[in-house]
């Protein structure tokens, strides 16, 4: 089946910055999850964290204006916020896996009911390349999950268990999904369904997900503004 | 953001009964007096307190002792020139003692601020500071298993902190502050100069403001070494 | 004392074949461009490189790799905008990989430098990565034991230095920088700034000079991305 | 028996400073090493090290010029040369656990003939207290011991195994004691004489000593200035 009416990245990562709150510290991964700082709410203020060693960092400087010490890692230029903080490898990831990070949000090729996560590698082939992830995931007090419901040719993202290689065990909190904001029950390996598109009915989405949705009370109406 | 609290006596007011508490100092240099001294206004007791010393004379950790706040304590070197507080409870019992190697025990809280519950260190290997533990060898050597240590509160003192928490420290009083910042769910810190965001150079920031969650300005902090040459005695 | 080298030729040249060799940066964030290709020159071979990456475009540790020099790699990430030196040789098998999340790549190195000879970390856990490794539980927790990394030689890219060896760091140029310092019998650094002692304040020195043994001064070095925007090549 | 002729501590102390190299990384323990730093080699720059955070610090300051912020592990006031560094306590005993310190100079309750040391804890009466010794004895390159050769009622001090609790195991390198300079052969659990006072027979020392004392090639005397 085929679902017309679904979220671009703009829009999930938009609904993922309304649960960010104010003084929150927050490590946005490469891509995709990047699109987050965007959208940050009005009146808040997290203050972003980056693996090689930068807290209080702010936007792209202008081309040509790049200063090439001062990146994250994604490898792009950055700029700085007042009250920044410059430190070395060890300490920062003293951060993440000593619990100090409110949130991680990464992208992922699947997850799985109990929070396992998949998001590192596809198969055996190609070059293998981790970086932060498996830290992130095990250190962030939420991890939380940005992605598409479905792959490109329709597969189930969020599934039973994942087939790939996984990148952390039990770990993800909340997945933000073109189509519904779903937490997981990591005490009792399900998940739960929070939020979901006005339009779609209960039974499309789970007939494109994985593994069983479960309610606790109300599912809201998943509402974003028009973004592109 | 701000970090800022309005006074020690608010700043440390939630500590309960039972806690466990890191403060900061080796003997008096980077000792939170202030924050030590509210904390004894506040009065909660039974404590677990972290600190390298033991207190001397009637001040700071000493009166903390002294006002029988204190059950357990984790520590190195629990001597001074005047460590009657502790020394008098320690020998009737009153007061327990966890002793740990100095730099075990600095090692044991980073590993508490990191996440790395447990590491292996050649400290201490066939001393009675090791019995108990599990030994491990590596690469033919052997090696004592050693666990982090964290703590419910710390209290700590830095020279300069901006509204974030970012800190730097003055001279030698750095030694084990900025670690406890890292190992205790919520950081207090005394700062000799609260100043604004941007005002500390990003590169010489000693600890980020992510391992801070509440600052008080406490401007010409006292030194817990004259304190004890003038005899104060708190409170 | 002056740890000072007169060239960076003259500091890499008695870095053998063979040689376990950490070289900081991140991407080209820190990477000490001028003693890597004095490194080229050189020539040693079948050695063992550590560092955060595997290199980018044809120069710095790219140009290592296609000169033949590595043997094994060991990092987190082995991609880059052009990573062909390293994809290239590692997919026909003439070099070898081994893949350790960045914290654990930084942790081991701080633990090689901090005579911390295995730790327990909860990253990896249940993965392709932990096998093979001993796993414990703390607390109720799974964590897989890790080893310290040690190198014979660091190359280090630090901003001021002084002739005690004491470095501070440009920006996110910091990064494994210091670490590395830590965990090489032989640390080699270029400074972009060679300063009288007592210049860098001692509350603001970074690495302090224990850790460092050579020092040589490179003004203006290079940055890799800006070789690269330049499709620069070396030698 | 009893030795008429011996070392005094400041005569020690000298001795023992002849062997700390230009550039070398010294930690002193409290009281009687201390001594150690007045009697460095002219020509020759130590730089030393207390566990507190500081390496490069120097003198005493004078009288009423004490800052309580810069002190030693020892708790006495000091002042810094240029090139000094300020760091935490985990950078401070990385600096010692790791093996970065080229020597170690600690005073000694007992020395055993494998290196074994004694010298925090006398028995198990009052309050114990550690502080870095542990740390040192197990990290420093070199561990060297001042020390009496005897007791004060003439009991020795090096010995074939402590009586006393332990600080480390065949740690011990060399022991400058009042009477001789004794290295620790670890691999085969013995002393090594290397100097004793001329004034002094074979005899007479091992007398006076727990352990047997055996010889590689010629002893030297050990010839001190006179001080006190």
């Amino acid at each position: 089946m085929s679902i017309s009416d679904t979220l671009n990245q703009e829009q999930i990562a938009w609904r993922a910055a309304q649960d960010i709150a104010d003084g929150a510290y927050v490590n946005l991964g490469i891509g995709f999850p990047e699109k987050v700082a965007q959208y940050t709410v009005e009146g808040r203020e997290p203050i972003f964290h980056t693996e090689n060693g930068v807290l209080g960092f702010g936007r792209a400087p202008a081309r040509g204006e790049e200063d090439w010490d001062l990146i994250n890692a994604g490898k792009k230029a950055i700029t700085l916020k007042p009250g920044a903080a410059f430190f070395d490898h060890a300490t920062s990831f003293a951060m993440i896996r000593g619990g100090h990070l409110d949130v991680a949000i990464l992208g992922a090729l699947q997850v799985a009911a109990n929070g396992d996560l998949a998001n590192w590698r596809v198969g055996d082939k190609g070059v293998p390349a981790v970086g932060g992830a498996m830290d992130l995931v095990n250190g962030a007090k939420r991890v939380a999950v940005l992605t598409d419901h479905v792959t490109r040719d329709g597969q189930p993202k969020l599934v039973s268990k994942c087939s790939f290689p996984l990148t952390g065990v039990a770990c993800v909190t909340r997945i933000y999904t073109s189509l519904a904001v779903i937490d997981v029950d990591r005490d009792q390996g399900r998940f739960v369904l929070r939020e979901k598109l006005p339009t779609l009915s209960m039974e499309a989405l789970q007939a494109v997900t994985g593994a069983p949705l479960f309610t606790e009370g109300d599912v809201a109406d998943l509402i974003v503004p028009e973004l592109s | 953001m701000n970090k800022q609290c309005a006074s020690v006596a608010k700043a440390v007011a939630d500590i309960p009964s039972g806690a466990t508490v890191m403060i900061g100092g080796f003997g008096g240099s980077g000792a939170p007096i202030e924050l030590i001294h509210a904390l004894i206004d506040a009065g909660p007791t039974n404590l677990t307190v972290i600190n390298n010393n033991a207190g001397n004379g009637h001040v700071g950790l000493a009166a903390m002792i002294e006002a029988k706040m204190v059950a357990k304590l984790i520590c190195s070197f629990p001597k001074s020139k005047d460590p009657r507080a502790f020394t008098e409870r320690y020998l009737d019992g009153r007061i327990a003692l966890e002793l740990v190697p100095q730099g075990t025990l600095a090692e044991r809280i980073r590993a508490g601020g990191a996440g790395i519950p447990a590491f292996y260190t050649p400290t201490a290997y066939g001393t009675e500071l090791a019995e108990g533990k599990a030994v491990a060898e590596f690469d033919g050597k052997p090696y004592v298993q050693e666990r982090w240590l964290k703590a419910d509160y710390a209290l700590v003192k830095a020279e300069r902190g901006d509204p974030y928490g970012n800190l730097t420290f003055r001279l030698a009083a750095r030694n084990f502050n900025p670690l406890m910042c890292m190992a205790a769910r919520t950081t207090i810190v005394q700062v000799s100069q609260l100043v604004p965001a941007g005002d500390i150079d990003p590169e010489i920031v000693v600890t980020p403001g992510i391992f801070v969650d509440r600052l008080v300005e406490v401007t010409d902090p006292a030194q817990e070494e004259l304190l004890n040459e003038a005899e104060a005695r708190y409170p």
